[in-house]
């Protein structure tokens, strides 16, 4: 992402050949051939594996990572970080199907959800931007009261769907043309739009200025502290549209739902070289990060490999990416 | 952006007044009742000691600040610079002396960081960013690709891409803080020319420096600032450097360079044989007791990567570290440190302040062994040592426990100044020491150099700056493309030899 | 305890199941199993009693944890009925399955819920969580008559997290007035189901009243953490009563074993319902009509030795006695259920 | 700059390392034990105390070290998987040995290998502690079912495995005990020793610390096996606790320490902080905890109230220290 700019030039200018190698340099890549790598391990070793059917699953199932990934991709590359979101996502479809089991329509509740994930990006971007306490001590924060705020709600049980609108059940489960998930086409227009934003929109590229060196970016007359602010918003109403679509999938507002989703998208954006100190890396490597991780997740599944090898082999992969990363820094 | 910017319209009155400016910090009264005009397509040297107030005024002028009271008027027109952002629409563009760019990001994008070229949908039009880079790269005679990143080019580079940014920008008002102090002589002199390429175009340029040559060679006009108040405005013609000086200061220096020490020097202290390293390549030289041994060289010699690979801060390939018989452990400062070797190193912010730290705690670290007990500090002994250095070197702080990050530049570098001193040691190394620092504190650095080496180190000075390298080296080392290209004794040395020895 | 005519159809319902391979001319080729989360022991021994009933009618078992997330065990479930199982076992981590169990339907993959109810399902294979607790209260309540002179104030250890284990406690209560009429709940407290946070829950709890003399937990951890803080603030057993919940597997066992107090266990059988979920998948599969709820027997152990009867030890093994619990009759219907589906 | 505060020079400020004035949280914490005490009678009773005191031992144990490696600038949130899997191994070298103190041994040394590989990674590797020790909590939480899937019981009901953690030293219980040594070391270390400043210098710049003649990769090394055989001496007592080694034991307790340390004031970009700060921190996050129970309010609020206690001390840190800049 960092290239960006001599990227896209050179993508106008010159031919293929030039574009490849451009694109070879760069992290994604790397990313682009481990996925290749582990889709191609998965298909040997497993006949069920390499269908149009699974792979439409998993992109189904990594859209919640990916959308919320999004989020988390943009606040880390402005600086900051933000860890409600696990908790956020769950929330979210608290509002929505309550406002439909009170006879709301489908609309008015998401209305109700992105008002909540909205209300609380303002809260965290305020305290965290503008008021300047450390993100992880505010998002840690807001982690631990807006799951305590669901389960004081809910009684700690899962809001069930009484309406069982279609159009509910649709977003999170339906796939157009019996294939392809809805969800997935969210999160891929949601990816489409937000790469755009951060190659192409000069707001975008203050996110990356602000992350890389906020002293700089204030020097260069930008509002850094609203800029930051507006990350948090984004981070925080993509967990909602990914809480929408999880409370959807899951036909209910589930009060644990989205427990420990902050680590796996946290995990997902790391993976895809994203440094969490900001201004370096890019979304097109946290959907790679999310994809690797999703398949991954699948292709264990299938070949019966127990969960706690599972929980280890994402450790060491994830290490193994960021010392790899460091390894390739340092050797500049 | 047009190819070439068109010459401001002439205005008959001043480009910028800055009229009976007030600024005070809890404590401390920074500006007071300071005038400064500056006319278009003139050069006007703004000069002072650290602390005199320079620094606060420019960034009143970049928005960073703001005033108490006083008024400043752009054109004619009262403005109001409340953020960075007023300042650039008003058009005053303050090209820092910390380099402002950010790192990830190419050149060309960083030339349009405050203003990206957008098209009719409102995106980055990256070809016409890569284009009119390199078009006005070309116009001024910059030798880099705008579509390198900024964090891989070398720091004078960078620099000059700060400068060009400045162009970019059509900026009415253009504010140069020590633009010079990574720019090697030939860039100093490209810089030169695109400063008079400003001011053709009726720009108005504030250029503030330390540096009294520069001074005579650009500015029109110069106001010197004192301890917030501003001391004299006159054109350049009515200046010797005496009284620069002497209006900087308040008092006369009578020899800013003091040579107090017997120059034969004493048994050799560290030798090093034949190092390599990934920058440096069969670096050969030995240094005495007593001694001065000036490194100069220009930008990207190998100056710095000398220093930090004998003090065994960076890994080595080959050769051999010797301090006073005893062989130093390659890429280990604790062997170093032990045998008696350190480094004053020229990144005061990233290699040598602890921020959150006390003046105390700064002070007393690499000497805090010789306070403790069995591992414990002897607290009373540490403050009662730290005191004396901070008597000493006049280091101006509310207590010993203030957090050093609140002091100014000048005493920061005195405080680990003195860090080192009080360690004892046998070899100190000095990385560019005067960086930064104004004619006052510089002439008390040099005063304890030479009494440094007087007292027996050796000191090792590496120094881009040529007066400060004949005032005070008593053999000097010149450095091109890693390498040691001669050594000679300073009564030897002429600018000239030193310069072609460099270019080597 | 149980009425007679519920008793006859529940011996009628388990030899149903015990039959069902004899008539199954069918049998499905494989059979995919999404847990709740299989590193608990409870759920080991539910595959464990799978895993053993599937082998042995010669069907294919495959297992997915969903590591109570939720999302994971949608995502799992799905990943089997692409690859085409014939039929799917889910343990729900809650609710939030509802969607997937329309997508079986709709995809035609017979399917059968292991544990916890949820809304349109076909069938679940469960034990009664009310019953059980029920069963222990009243050895709990003789417990206390002949050995607690007649007192039982109780500290529950609970969950509210899940409506079972909120059963099991109202059960435990139910049962115990029958024998104490004035057995009183002194202490309700969320012990989280597992045992560090059982442990400080109850630890504070006592500090705040220690006027107990029975410690009720919703599952084994839960006992064991309440134990474990009575005797960390340094009170003896003597003259208190710790009964667990579910007997998942060698924990309870050994407590019985060795803590003096820990005298009484609801049994639950993961092992039996694990085999009972087979059965049902392959009824399923054959299209024949099945409950809606499947019950799974419970028993309350009681004493030192009683869980002999149902298991033998070995090596950090239990196995279980098939012959023993499979004479337990389970009633057709739970005396009280949450699912109002 | 003309200094106005010329004269300040014999003055000096109260609080030396870090200028972090506890006062606020003392403030806090009284409020809290007076609040409480008002609603229940019994917030005072000595069992209470002793209750709080030794649920507030476990997290003081490992928040000493843990402080010392935030104000080195680094993290570890794998403390909770490891003080699992050292209870587990603790119980499980116990049962086969039969000698509590091999068991004790073993458990904690693994907690101080987890430490050291932690280390190498961090330090070796380059990989930032955050995700360095994200990911050994998640290669932990699996290794521990791979160890055993079942909790491992006290086979040979040794009564001194237990004792560890409800036995007593005359009024005090041991874990208090314990967690007080470990404290007042650390802070003896932390405030009066070299190696506690090369700490403070090391987390403030390791640059600079490393020109000075230290080292901050061993400074940093010695600092995560030190909270790692703090985890697993925590782990120890907790399995001490449960009569059993647990292999879910501690789930999310590094978020505990970890807000308890920060509500005391240290700081996450490192360089600042104090040990009494984390005692306060620890004891005000275990106060309210208890207050709830004792209160009788929902549990829930347990989540919600430290949430916002740890937001607000984040707060009023930065408010303090933007009235202290000069």
């Amino acid at each position: 992402m960092q290239r960006s700019p001599s990227l896209s030039a050179t993508a106008g200018d010159m031919g293929a050949v030039a574009f490849c190698n451009a694109l070879f340099r760069r992290n994604e890549m790397v990313l682009l051939l481990c996925l290749a790598m582990v889709i191609v391990f998965f298909s040997l070793a497993s006949g069920s594996f390499f269908t149009i059917r699974n792979f439409a699953n998993v992109f189904g199932q990594a859209s919640l990572a990916m959308i919320a990934g999004i989020g988390v991709g943009v606040i880390v590359l402005a600086g900051e970080i933000d860890i409600s979101i696990g908790s956020l996502a769950g929330a979210a479809g608290i509002p929505l199907v309550v406002i439909m089991n009170n006879g709301g329509s489908l609309e008015l509740g998401i209305a109700g959800a992105l008002a909540l994930a909205l209300t609380v990006g303002l809260v965290n971007g305020y305290l965290a931007a503008y008021l300047g306490i450390n993100s992880l001590i505010v998002t840690l924060g807001s982690m631990f009261v807006i799951r305590g705020l669901i389960y004081l709600y809910t009684g700690q049980k899962a809001i069930p769907d009484e309406q069982s609108l279609e159009s509910f059940y649709q977003i999170g489960n339906g796939r157009l043309l019996g294939t392809v998930p809805y969800s997935a086409l969210t999160a891929f227009a949601l990816l489409m739009g937000f790469m755009y934003l951060m190659r192409h929109r000069p707001f975008g590229r203050n996110i990356y200025a602000v992350g890389g060196n906020p002293e700089v970016a204030r020097l260069a007359g930008f509002n850094v502290k609203g800029i930051k602010f507006i990350c948090f918003v984004i981070s925080a109403v993509l967990a909602g549209i990914s809480g929408i679509l999880l409370s959807s999938r899951l036909g209910s507002a589930v009060h644990v739902a989205g427990l420990g989703f902050e680590f796996q998208v946290v995990a997902a954006v790391v993976l895809g070289g994203v440094s969490l100190a900001g201004g370096v890396g890019s979304l097109f490597g946290v959907a790679l990060g999310v994809l690797i991780l999703s398949f991954l997740s699948n292709g264990f599944g299938m070949l019966d490999v127990p969960t706690e090898w599972q929980e280890v082999a994402t450790g060491i992969i994830i290490i193994t990416a960021v010392a790899f990363d460091e390894y390739k820094r340092q050797r500049k | 952006m047009p190819a070439e910017p068109s010459p401001i319209a002439t205005q008959d009155g001043p480009a910028l007044e800055v009229i009976g400016i007030n600024k005070r910090f809890p404590g401390v009264v920074a500006l007071e009742d300071v005038d400064l005009t500056l006319e278009p397509g003139k050069v006007h040297a703004l000069m002072g000691e650290n602390g005199a107030g320079k620094s606060t005024l420019i960034k009143i002028l970049a928005g960073v600040y703001r005033k108490d009271s006083g008024a400043i008027r752009i054109g004619g027109m009262d403005a109001d610079l409340r953020t960075p952002r007023d300042a650039l629409r008003q058009g005053i563009k303050v090209v820092f002396q910390e380099i402002a760019l950010i790192s990830e990001f190419t050149v060309a994008e960083n030339i349009y960081l405050e203003r990206y070229p957008t098209d009719r949908l409102g995106s980055v039009d990256w070809s016409a960013i890569r284009k009119d880079a390199a078009a006005l790269f070309e116009r001024i005679g910059f030798d880099i690709d705008p579509a390198a990143k900024v964090g891989d080019l070398p720091v004078s580079q960078q620099q000059m891409v700060e400068i060009a940014r400045a162009l970019a920008h059509q900026a009415k008002i253009v504010v140069m803080d020590e633009p010079t102090s990574s720019l090697t002589p030939k860039e100093v002199e490209l810089l030169f020319n695109v400063i008079k390429r400003l001011t053709g175009l009726g720009i108005a340029v504030l250029y503030v420096t330390h540096k009294l040559g520069e001074v005579f060679e650009i500015a029109d006009t110069v106001t010197v600032l004192r301890d917030g108040c501003r001391i004299s405005t006159k054109p350049i013609i009515e200046h010797t450097q005496d009284s620069l000086v002497q209006d900087m200061i308040g008092r006369h220096i009578e020899n800013l360079f003091p040579h107090s020490r017997d120059m034969t020097g004493g048994a050799t202290i560290l030798s090093v044989e034949g190092l390599s390293t990934a920058k440096l390549t069969d670096i050969n030289f030995e240094a005495r007791a007593g001694e001065v041994l000036g490194f100069f060289g220009l930008m990207g010699a190998g100056r710095t990567e000398l220093a930090k690979a004998i003090v065994g801060f960076d890994p080595i390939h080959t050769g051999r570290i010797v301090i006073d018989g005893k062989a130093l452990l390659p890429h280990d400062t604790r062997t170093g440190v032990a045998l008696g070797i350190g480094l004053l190193s020229e990144d005061r912010k990233t290699e040598g302040l602890m921020p959150e730290l006390s003046v105390l705690h700064n002070a007393s670290l690499a000497a805090l062994r010789q306070f403790t007990i069995a591992g414990f500090v002897d607290e009373g002994r540490e403050r009662g040592a730290v005191q004396q250095f901070i008597d000493k070197f006049r280091v101006k702080t509310p207590s010993l426990h203030q957090e050093i990050k609140y002091l100014s530049g000048g005493n920061q570098q005195k405080v680990l100044l003195a860090r080192w001193l009080m360690r004892g040691l046998k070899v100190i190394v000095v990385d560019e020491p005067t960086r930064g620092i104004d004619v006052g504190a510089k002439s008390e650095i040099f005063a304890l150099l030479d009494r440094l080496a007087g007292e027996g180190l050796a000191v090792v000075m590496m120094t881009s700056e040529m007066p400060e390298l004949l005032g005070l080296s008593d053999r000097i080392a010149v450095m091109a493309g890693g390498r040691i290209t001669t050594i000679i004794n300073r009564n030897e040395a002429t600018q000239e030899a030193i310069l072609n020895a460099a270019i080597a | 305890m149980t009425k007679p005519l519920g008793q006859l159809l529940a011996i009628l319902a388990t030899l149903a199941v015990m039959m069902v391979p004899a008539w199954a001319a069918n049998m499905p080729r494989r059979i995919g199993y999404v847990t709740n989360y299989a590193t608990h022991e409870w759920y080991q021994n539910v595959i464990k009693g799978m895993k053993a009933r599937a082998a042995e009618l010669g069907i294919a078992f495959e297992v997915r944890d969903a590591n109570l997330d939720v999302n994971k065990e949608v995502s799992a479930a799905e990943d089997f009925m692409s690859q085409g199982v014939d039929v799917l076992i889910i343990t729900p981590v809650n609710e939030g399955i509802v969607p997937l169990v329309r997508r079986a339907k709709e995809q035609g993959i017979p399917l059968v819920l292991e544990g916890s109810p949820v809304k349109r399902m076909t069938t679940m294979v469960a034990t009664c969580d009310y019953d059980t607790g029920y069963l222990a209260g009243v050895e709990a309540g003789n417990y206390a008559m002949n050995h607690l002179g007649g007192m039982a104030k109780v500290m529950n250890v609970g969950l509210p997290l899940l409506s079972a284990t909120v059963l099991r406690a109202h059960g435990f209560m139910d049962g115990l007035r029958t024998i104490v009429p004035n057995a009183r709940l002194a202490n309700d407290i969320d012990g989280g189901g597992n045992p560090d946070t059982a442990l400080a829950a109850s630890t504070a709890a006592l500090a705040r009243n220690a006027d107990i003399n029975i410690i009720y937990g919703i599952n084994d951890s839960s006992a064991q953490g309440g134990l474990q803080a009575w005797k960390a603030s340094g009170r003896s057993q003597k003259n208190l009563l710790v009964v667990g919940t579910g007997g998942e597997g060698l924990g309870f066992i050994h407590s019985m074993n060795t803590e003096p107090a820990y005298k009484i266990e609801a049994a639950m059988f993961p092992e039996k319902e694990g085999f009972t979920a087979i059965d049902t998948a392959v009824k399923l599969f054959n299209k024949q009509s099945v409950p809606l709820h499947i019950v799974s027997p419970s028993a309350a152990i009681v004493g030192a030795d009683g869980w002999k009867k149902y298991y033998s030890v070995g090596e950090n093994v239990r196995t279980i006695k098939w012959d023993a619990v499979n004479r337990l009759t389970p009633p057709a219907n739970c005396m009280k259920t949450s699912a109002p589906f | 700059m003309r200094e106005i505060l010329q004269s300040a020079n014999s003055t000096p400020t109260p609080h030396r390392l870090g200028a972090n004035s506890p006062v606020v949280l003392i403030v806090l914490l009284a409020l809290l034990c007076i609040a409480i005490s008002i609603g229940s009678s019994r917030f005072y009773a000595i069992e209470n105390i002793t209750a709080i005191l030794r649920q507030c031992a476990l997290v003081l144990i490992i928040g000493s070290g843990m402080t010392l490696l935030l104000i080195a600038a680094e993290v570890d949130l794998s403390v909770g998987a490891s003080m699992a899997f050292a209870g587990m191994i603790a119980m499980d070298v116990t049962n086969q040995t039969g000698s509590v103190w091999l068991g004790a041994a073993a458990g904690i040394l693994f907690g101080g290998l987890v430490g050291l590989v932690n280390a190498i990674i961090v330090t070796r590797l380059k990989v930032k502690s955050l995700i360095a020790t994200i990911a050994a909590m998640m290669i932990l939480q699996g290794g521990v079912f791979l160890y055993s899937r079942q909790a491992i019981q006290n086979n040979n009901q040794l009564p001194a495995f237990t004792a560890i953690s409800t036995g007593f030293f005359g009024p005090v219980p041991v874990p208090v005990l314990i967690a007080a040594i470990i404290f007042i070391c650390t802070y003896i270390v932390l405030r009066h020793t070299l190696f506690g400043r090369y700490v403070y210098a090391v987390g403030s710049n390791p640059q600079a610390a490393r020109l000075s003649g230290l080292n901050p990769e061993r400074l940093k090394q010695i600092l995560f096996i030190v909270t790692g055989l703090l985890a697993g001496l925590s782990g120890l007592i907790l399995a001490s606790l449960m009569n059993a080694g647990q292999p879910t034991a501690g789930r999310g307790f590094e978020l505990t320490v970890i807000a308890a340390v920060i509500l005391g004031g240290t700081s996450l970009n490192g360089g600042r902080g104090t040990l009494l700060g984390t005692l306060l921190g620890v004891l005000i996050l275990q106060v309210i905890n208890d207050g709830i129970i004792i209160l009788g309010w929902d549990q829930e609020l347990q989540l919600v109230v430290p949430g916002i206690v740890i937001v607000l001390a984040a707060y009023l840190d930065i408010v303090r220290r933007r009235a202290g800049a000069r």
